[in-house]
Parts: C-alpha cells; sequence; structure tokens
C-alpha cells in the first residue's frame, strides 16, 4: 500500500526540471516525449537543459568512474535544477536511486560537498543541495486525479502486468512512496485509467538486467529474465508495464534473444508508464513510438485497434 | 490507611499474585479489562515443554482465585488515575458500570504482552493470504479443527519482528523457538500425514527440558528445521511459495507450503506508556515497564509501592510469569503488614 | 581449504571504513540470518554467490577470498537484499566498494576492460551512456533508425548534449582520476554480432545459452564459495 | 539453482543401514573440522547430513567427499556428540552411488590443486599444499 505521509510530499509544482534517461532517449524515445506530453497535460510544464548528461550511475556500477567522479557529475546534474530553482523528475529507477542517494550523501557529508564544489566552482557551478528528485511515477501517483480526469481513451479490457523495477523500490526503501516487498501504486493507477491488473508470481522478481550482468554475466543474466518471462507469459497480460528504461529494454529485447536462441515464443509487449499514461491520455499513436520495440509488436497493435488508436 | 492490593491484569502473573497475597491474609482487587480473566494464557490450546492442557490448567487457576474470599474481581475494568505514595494509594478505576475510587496499599502491575501484527512484514505476504498466519491464529485454528488436511506442508517462521531493526524490536522474544516447536508437534499430531518445517536464525531454549523439547520435535516428530530468516512467501495459484537460504549449505531453497505459520514478536501491552504515566513508573525503550535493578529486584518498579509481574515487564514464558507473580506478591505484602 | 585466522585480516574492516566514505558500515550488525540470499536473485541462479557468507568474511576480515572470488562479479544490484535486512545492511554498496577493493589488488580487470568502452566512447564523447547503435541485426531490422521513430513522436533526430556539457563531464573525469584510471585498464572490443559468420550464427544458435561475451577468463579465478570444485571443475 | 526442497530420498535407505536417525543431528561442524580430509571436502560431513535431510540426492551422490571418507577412520565418529556414525553413512552413499551409476571420484585430481593451479597469486604455495597431498595419498 502507498505510504500517504511519503505520497502527500510530493510537490505539485507549475515547473520541473525533465531530467532524460539514455536508453530512453537512444532506444526507447516513446518514453521521452510520453513523459513530456503527459505532464505538460498534468499541467506541470516540463523544462529541459542541454546541458544535462548521463546521470553516471552505468558506469559507476561498471566500476569504471570511482565515487570520487561520479559524485561531481551527479551535482552537475542536479545543479541544473538548482540553477532553475525546480525540483528534478526523472524516468529511470536507476536515475532516482543514484542521483537520491548520491544528493543525500553529499548533503550529508560537508566534506565531500565541499571538495566536489571545488571542482564544480572551476566550471562556475555550485552544489547546493536544494534541488528533489521524484520518479515519474510517483508524480503520476501524486496527480492522479488529474489523470481520471484527463482520460481519453480508456483502457477498458486491456490486461496490464506491472513491474516496478529494484532501483526504485528495493533502494528506496526509506523514501520511495511505496512498500518494497507488496507495492500496489501502479495497479491503482492501471485501474484509474481502465485496465485490468494481472497479478503473476514473479511481479517482485529482478529484471535481470544487473547493471553490467547483462554485458559480462549474459548467462546469468538471460537465465533470471527467463525465469521472469516464463511467470509473465504464463499470466497472458496484453500489456507488461515498467518503470525503468533499463528494465524495459531488458525485458524487451530478452525475449527475441530467448526466442532466437530457444526457438521459445515469447511476445509480451512491454512499455513504460509514460507511455501507457501517454496512450490513456489520448496521445497521437506515433508520439508513443512503439515502433521501436522489438516484442510483441504485433500484439500492441491489437491494442491499439481495441482502444482506438 | 488500607490494607489492601491492587493488581492490574488478570492473565496468569496476575492471577498468582491475587492468590499468594489472599493466602496470607491480604484484601485484593484484582481488575481486568477483558471479560474474562486468564489472558494470552487462556488462548493457548497447550503448554510447553510439557503438553499439558493449556485450558484445563488456566480454568483451574481461575476457579481457585475466583473462590477465595478475599479477593474481589473486577472485569471490564481499566485504572483511570493514581496518586499518593507506598501503602497509601488512592486509585480511581473505571468498571463497567461507573467509577469508583479505592484506597490501596500497594499496587501490582501484571499487565501482560501483546503478539505484535505483522502487518508491516509484506514480504510474508500477511494480510493478504488466509493462509499466512500467525502464531495466535493457529492456536485459534488448531482449537478449532481448521488445519489443513492430507499431505499438506506447513512452514514456520520464527523471528517475525523480533531480532529486526528495521521493521520489529531488536530484543529476542525469547518463547518463539518453543512454541514453534510446540506448534509444529501439535500439526503433527493432528495431521501425521502433514510435513513441517521450521526456518530459524538460532534456537533459543534456554529452559529445563526446552532443549529436548526441541529435539524431540525433530527427532519424534520429523520437523525439518532450516537455518535461514524466510525471505520472501510468495502466492502462487493455489500454494505459498517459501523462499529462503538454507546456510547450514549455503543454498537458496523454497518450500510450497500450503500454510505459513509467523511466530511473532511478543510486544509490550497495548497502552502500556499511557498505564505508566498514569501510574508515574518507567517504560524501557520498547514500552516495556522497567524494573528498579535487573538482577536482584526485578519486580520493583522505579515507583515504591508499585510492584512489576510477568510479561510486562519482558518477553518471558508462563513458569517465570508464576514466579514472578509470587515474589511480587510477597513484595506487596511487606506493605500490608 | 584449511583456512587459519592468522591470516584474516583483523583491521581491514577499520581501515576500509574511511575509503568507503560512509557508503558501507554495520557490518558486524549481521545476524547471519540469511535472509538477504533467500530472495536473492543471482544466488537463485548460482548459489556459489552467497552474500550472507561475503559478510562473514568481512568481518572475519577473510578478505583473501572475497577480493579473489568471481561470486564477488556476479551481484546483480537490484537492492533486494537491503530492502528485506532486518539490520539494515545496505550489501549493494559493500559489493560496489569491495570491487573497487579488489580491482586495487589485481582481481576482476578482464570484467572491467569490457565496460570501458560505455564510459569512453559513449559517456564521455556523447554525454550519453547509452547509444543509438545496435549489436543485435535482428532488433536493428525491427527498429530501423531511431531517428525517424523519434521525429515521428515530435523530438529532435538526436538528443545531444551540449558542448558545455560535454566539456564539463570530461573535465570531472579528468580531475578525479577517471581518465587516466581508463587509459590504464585499456579496452576490449565488444562482440558485434554484425560481423559474425555464418558459422559462429549457427554455434550461437545451437548454444542454449551464450557463453560470455568478449575476451573474459573468469574461468581462472579462484572458484571458492559454495561448491568449490564441483562439478564444473571435475569436468575441468 | 534454488533447492526444491522434497521429501523421498537416499535419506531412508541410509538410515536403514545405520539404524539411527539423521535428524539427531545437532550441525555442529565437530566432524568435519577434525577430519583429516578437510582440506578436500567440497561438502563438509555435516553438509552432506544437511542435504540428506533436504533429499538432496544428487547433490550428495555426485559431491566428492563420499569418496574421500575412509573406511576404518572412525575420527568423526567418536567425536560426534550424538553419536552419528559419518564413515557408515558415507560408505552406504558410495554404495548408493555405484548401484545408479556414478562414477568414483576417487582417482581426480585433488581439489587442492584445481584451485591453486587456478588461481596465479598462489601458484607457489598451491605447487607446495599439491606435492604434500601426494605424498599422503
Amino acid at each position: 500500500m502507498p505510504r500517504p505521509d511519503k505520497v502527500a510530499q510530493i510537490p505539485k509544482p507549475e515547473q520541473i526540471f525533465f531530467f532524460k534517461s539514455c536508453v530512453a532517449s537512444n532506444k526507447y524515445p516513446g518514453i521521452e516525449s510520453c513523459g513530456w506530453d503527459s505532464l505538460e497535460i498534468l499541467g506541470v510544464q516540463p523544462v529541459d537543459s542541454d546541458e544535462q548528461t548521463c546521470c553516471g550511475g552505468f558506469v559507476t556500477f561498471a566500476n569504471v568512474a570511482a565515487p570520487t567522479a561520479s559524485m561531481p557529475a551527479v551535482a552537475r546534474n542536479l545543479s541544473l535544477a538548482e540553477e532553475k530553482n525546480l525540483d528534478t523528475c526523472v524516468l529511470c529507477n536507476g536515475c532516482w536511486t543514484f542521483l537520491n542517494e548520491f544528493g543525500h550523501f553529499m548533503n550529508h557529508n560537508e566534506e565531500v560537498k565541499g571538495s566536489v564544489n571545488m571542482m564544480m566552482n572551476m566550471m562556475g557551478r555550485e552544489y547546493k543541495g536544494t534541488s528533489n528528485v521524484y520518479h515519474i511515477a510517483e508524480m503520476y501517483y501524486r496527480l492522479k486525479d488529474d489523470i481520471a480526469k484527463n482520460v481519453k481513451r480508456p483502457l477498458k479490457g486491456v490486461k496490464v502486468a506491472t513491474h516496478y523495477g529494484c532501483h526504485y523500490l528495493g533502494g528506496g526503501k526509506y523514501t520511495a512512496i511505496d512498500d518494497a516487498q507488496m507495492p500496489t501504486y501502479m495497479e491503482e493507477l492501471i485501474e484509474i485509467m481502465g485496465g485490468t491488473v494481472v497479478p503473476y508470481t514473479a511481479n517482485r522478481e529482478c529484471c535481470g538486467t544487473g547493471f553490467t550482468q547483462i554485458i559480462n554475466g549474459k548467462d546469468l543474466s538471460l537465465e533470471h529474465t527467463q525465469h521472469k518471462l516464463d511467470s509473465v507469459k504464463e499470466a497472458d497480460p496484453d500489456l507488461l508495464i515498467v518503470q525503468c528504461p533499463y528494465c524495459h529494454s531488458q525485458l524487451d529485447r530478452v525475449q527475441q534473444q530467448l526466442n532466437y536462441r530457444q526457438a521459445a515464443a515469447y511476445e509480451t509487449p512491454v512499455i513504460h508508464i509514460t507511455q501507457l499514461v501517454g496512450l490513456a491520455l489520448g496521445l497521437a499513436v506515433p508520439k508513443l513510438a512503439f515502433a521501436a520495440h522489438i516484442s510483441g509488436r504485433k500484439r500492441l497493435e491489437d491494442v491499439l485497434d481495441r482502444i482506438g488508436r | 490507611m488500607s490494607k489492601k492490593t491492587l493488581v492490574i491484569g488478570g492473565g496468569i502473573a496476575g492471577i498468582t499474585a491475587a492468590q499468594k497475597i489472599a493466602q496470607n491474609g491480604g484484601e485484593v482487587i484484582l481488575i481486568e479489562k477483558e471479560a474474562e480473566l486468564g489472558g494470552n494464557f487462556a488462548k493457548l490450546a497447550f503448554t510447553f515443554p510439557v503438553l499439558g492442557d493449556a485450558k484445563a490448567l488456566v480454568a483451574k487457576e481461575i476457579d481457585s482465585v475466583k473462590s477465595a474470599a478475599t479477593v474481589e474481581i473486577l472485569t471490564h475494568t481499566v485504572l483511570q488515575s493514581c496518586q499518593g505514595s507506598a501503602g497509601d494509594f488512592t486509585v480511581e478505576l473505571k468498571t463497567a458500570t461507573g467509577t469508583r475510587t479505592e484506597n490501596v496499599a500497594a499496587i501490582i502491575v501484571a499487565a501482560g504482552f501483546h503478539y505484535m501484527e505483522p502487518t508491516a512484514y509484506t514480504e510474508y505476504s500477511y494480510g493478504r493470504s488466509p493462509k499466512v498466519v500467525t502464531s495466535l491464529e493457529f492456536e485459534k485454528m488448531a482449537a478449532e479443527n481448521r488445519l489443513p488436511q492430507g499431505k499438506a506442508r506447513v512452514a514456520f517462521v520464527h523471528c517475525v519482528g523480533s531480532r529486526d531493526k528495521a521493521k520489529g524490536y531488536r530484543y529476542c522474544s525469547k518463547i518463539c523457538c518453543s512454541y514453534s516447536a510446540k506448534h509444529a508437534i501439535m500439526m503433527k499430531k493432528a495431521n501425521p500425514e502433514s510435513l513441517n518445517y521450521v526456518f530459524y536464525i538460532d534456537i533459543r531454549a534456554l529452559g529445563k527440558g526446552y532443549e529436548e523439547f526441541i529435539r524431540l520435535a525433530m527427532e519424534e516428530y520429523n520437523v525439518r528445521y532450516i537455518r535461514g530468516r524466510v525471505a520472501k512467501v510468495i502466492e502462487s495459484e493455489q500454494k505459498l511459495l517459501v523462499r529462503a537460504e538454507d546456510s547450514l549449505i549455503g543454498n537458496p531453497v523454497e518450500v510450497e507450503a500450503d500454510l505459513v505459520v509467523l511466530a511473532s514478536a511478543m510486544e509490550p501491552p497495548e497502552g502500556s506508556r499511557e498505564l505508566a504515566g498514569v501510574l508515574g513508573i518507567a517504560t524501557d525503550e520498547y514500552g516495556f515497564f522497567q524494573e528498579a535493578e535487573a538482577n536482584v529486584r526485578p519486580v520493583n518498579s522505579s515507583k515504591p509501592g508499585i510492584f512489576l509481574a510477568g510479561s510486562c515487564t519482558q518477553p518471558m514464558e508462563i513458569a517465570a510469569s508464576v514466579a514472578m507473580g509470587g515474589l511480587a506478591a510477597s513484595e506487596a505484602l511487606t506493605l500490608i503488614k | 581449504m584449511l583456512e587459519q585466522v592468522k591470516d584474516w585480516d583483523d583491521d581491514f574492516y577499520e581501515k576500509f571504513k574511511p575509503i568507503a566514505m560512509g557508503f558501507v558500515n554495520e557490518a558486524e550488525k549481521c545476524l547471519q540470518c540469511g535472509k538477504c540470499t533467500g530472495q536473492c536473485p543471482a544466488a537463485a541462479v548460482t548459489p556459489s554467490y552467497n552474500p550472507r557468507k561475503i559478510i562473514r568474511d568481512l568481518v572475519n576480515g577473510n578478505l583473501k577470498r572475497v577480493f579473489s572470488s568471481v561470486e564477488l562479479w556476479q551481484c546483480f544490484f537490484c537492492s533486494g537484499c537491503y530492502s528485506v535486512c532486518p539490520m539494515d545492511i545496505n550489501f549493494p554498496f559493500f559489493v560496489f566498494m569491495f570491487r573497487l577493493a579488489a580491482m586495487n589488488e589485481g582481481y576482476g580487470w578482464e570484467d572491467v576492460k569490457q565496460l570501458e568502452g560505455y564510459a569512453e566512447k559513449d559517456y564521455l564523447k556523447k554525454g550519453i551512456t547509452v547509444s543509438t547503435f545496435e549489436r543485435n541485426p535482428e532488433a536493428m531490422e525491427t527498429v530501423g533508425d531511431i531517428s525517424k521513430i523519434r521525429m515521428a513522436a515530435g523530438l529532435p533526430p538526436e538528443r545531444k548534449v551540449s558542448d558545455r556539457g560535454l566539456a564539463e563531464i570530461n573535465m570531472i573525469s579528468d580531475l578525479s582520476g577517471m581518465t587516466s584510471f581508463m587509459k590504464k585498464i585499456g579496452g576490449v572490443e565488444l562482440l558485434d554480432c554484425k560481423t559474425c559468420d555464418d558459422a559462429q550464427m549457427k554455434r550461437c544458435k545451437n548454444k542454449p545459452l551464450p557463453a560470455k561475451v568478449g575476451k573474459i577468463k573468469t574461468k581462472l579465478r579462484f572458484y571458492n564459495y559454495g561448491e568449490p570444485g564441483g562439478k564444473a571443475h571435475a569436468e575441468a | 539453482m534454488r533447492l526444491r526442497i522434497v521429501e523421498d530420498g537416499v535419506r531412508t535407505t541410509v538410515e536403514q543401514a545405520i539404524h539411527k536417525s539423521l535428524t539427531s543431528c545437532l550441525q555442529c561442524s565437530k566432524c568435519g573440522g577434525g577430519c583429516a580430509h578437510t582440506e578436500e571436502f567440497d561438502l563438509t560431513p555435516r553438509q552432506v547430513v544437511e542435504s540428506l535431510l533436504d533429499c538432496q540426492d544428487d547433490k550428495v551422490l555426485d559431491s566428492r567427499t563420499i569418496w574421500l571418507c575412509g573406511k576404518n577412520c572412525t575420527g568423526c565418529q567418536a567425536v560426534c556428540p550424538v553419536g552419528l556414525p559419518l564413515n557408515e553413512i558415507n560408505a552406504v552413499l558410495r554404495d548408493e552411488a555405484l548401484a545408479r551409476g556414478i562414477e568414483p571420484k576417487y582417482l581426480q585430481p585433488s581439489l587442492v590443486y584445481h584451485k591453486f593451479e587456478h588461481c596465479a597469486k598462489h601458484r607457489g604455495e598451491g605447487e607446495a599444499s599439491e606435492s604434500i597431498f601426494r605424498r599422503k595419498a
């Protein structure tokens, strides 16, 4: 069950700094366009900056960048929002946990903050630690009444399963808006938009990306993802909703890889929560960018046909 | 000056204290907020380590205290205020019919304990699946013959709420190891076909016959003890998947169970801090009543004239509660004489 | 192997704490209850990986084993262990810091080498760690040109980070020593499926699960948790 | 892989052969701690018993431990607080493994060899231990 106190802490701002995700930009552009447009419809104006870079989470957890290198990178990205006096809205669980954890760490460690700021001052910036980082799914949950009012394309009869992803709920044991083990806010959102929630056994299992595991521990990673996909397939949802572009990429692409290698038949469309909200809010079909998806394309078209294009 | 003693709580510790004072010629007012005497003891089916009939044992004690001429029993009664000092307390009691004021020489607090509701343990699916129950609910199921039939697998989970800084209490609840063994034996007796698994971290069976009792469960009743705290209980169709590590092998394990019993922690009684406020005595960080000196003055509270008995001071088994009730009674008697 | 307590490093943990900058602490609170391993996705597929044992070894000071183990590189960073931990030990950060410490001791470089390209070619050159480049021909055929999809969705054909932004992250990299570190490890070319010949393709398809991508020699490292020897060694 | 706990296994055969129940095992580790083969075990004797109780037959019958255990050495039985004859258990398991057609693992190189061979850092030490082992054999 969502924690009401945490939800109440999320503001309903007029503007928010829109922090883009690498995977979303370069592999699944629909996440970016739907995130932007849906926030606009819900009355929050996203603000972009082309100076924002990757959060640095991947290179850090790949151990290429030590915390000494990733800490200033986090501070730099957060300072962009601070310059505009805005809070940050992220699309990705990884960005959320990485910006939050490292930001929190710097805020509570003056020494580190000081040395980071020395570097920031050299480039004419300063990290103050005033911008809060919110995940777009939490924003949606906060704005759920506005979503209910603006549904143009109800998801009637669409069976939807959820995948929350680890780095939002697990890493945010005390900071996320929902309980780490049995979260329900995404289900609530789906019901608001008229969809039917399909439970499955492996709901809270990891997608199997494991940051770098998909690259240099691929057999481990695929074995785990297959376990998850088997459980999804059993429940047979029309859509599998994720809230992290990296999970999105893993669950979408590994289906095709397993089909190729093992002649399996995994055909579940995976879409991001922004795309689902965009779908319900009636965004034009090209905006959803389903053309960038690999698995379950036919089923995705069926869903569109059923609920109207 | 009054010669009466007020005993708060009609569980086994309170009953014992009242009996002992009455046997020594003192007058007692025994108050209980519920409708019946017996407390948590009366909710059990069996005792451990000797499998005695709990209901019969507690009924005998209740009868004996009820038949004592100098014990006045007030059910549906709570303490409202307390003034004065040792030997001369003025207490205001809220009974079922109204309030009454009494003058007492000593007060014995035997407020008992409460089984924690493990609602925070969402990983164990408690509250979502009807097949995940607390040990207290298991006792009730056993009494009503609703235990699973046939070749059922039952998993008992230790340390739910105990030894857990994140979601529960840091202390060990002391008796869960033993009563889980008791439950596993009850299960095996009620349904010999059943297969029982107990997930533990350490087995803390401190007391006469306790270790033997747990070995009895393992050896005679074939209860499988797996060392490892359960990480997740997942609902899967008609079954529950219990995931843990068998840390003695170092391998993650999974058991398909039909019933999961959570040994929930013993926590301080509801409203213990309020009661302590009314009486003017200290509680510890958890809300248990603080004893004046843990080793040699275990029944003295921080205020003279107010004595503590039973599991409102710390998690405790029945025998220890009875002993503590007796000691509290003898302390109270010194004020009366 | 018979372990000798005298070989254990008594004060490593104390020395390690300041290096770990407060990310890693409270390991001595561990109850050894096994809740972390019970829910671990990596342990479910390779039981020799065991978070509980790694913490145990840290507290004992038996670090040689942790650093040299293959298992250290098998964590998924899913934070599941942290989310269930009754003592609030943030184990993923332990793994993160251990990997740095292990690299300091000379282990695990093969794993990191493969990932260096992402930092050098994508993160520092473009500011975005994941590029539009597809290694998988099938994905490429299905999706086609990503810039067209971006344009249809009302976005610019390519997400670009401004020159100032790029200059700044490169500066951070230089100042913090990340650049020199990357030069030291050097990268390896990742396998590109487009370059596969038919024979390779066939082999790839016949295999139930693919072997490790790239040139890593993890088998040569000390395999020492759970089932030392085990089946893999008996066969080898 | 995650173990699935089952209830039927070679455990019953073992228990019948030794006329004792394996449930009496305290998991105290006394057996493995003093064994002469302690360096080469993949499963310690304690883990053999635990695995038998979990009915992980394949794991036990595939292990090296059951072949390493000497037939007439009763060191573990002598120290066992509940008197479990671990050497007899291993003998029964060897027979069972042979009956199931599992190849004996007497002749394979020692685990010590594998470990040190594969760890560059300890190669020097490894050779030393290896030669000690050969002399023993």
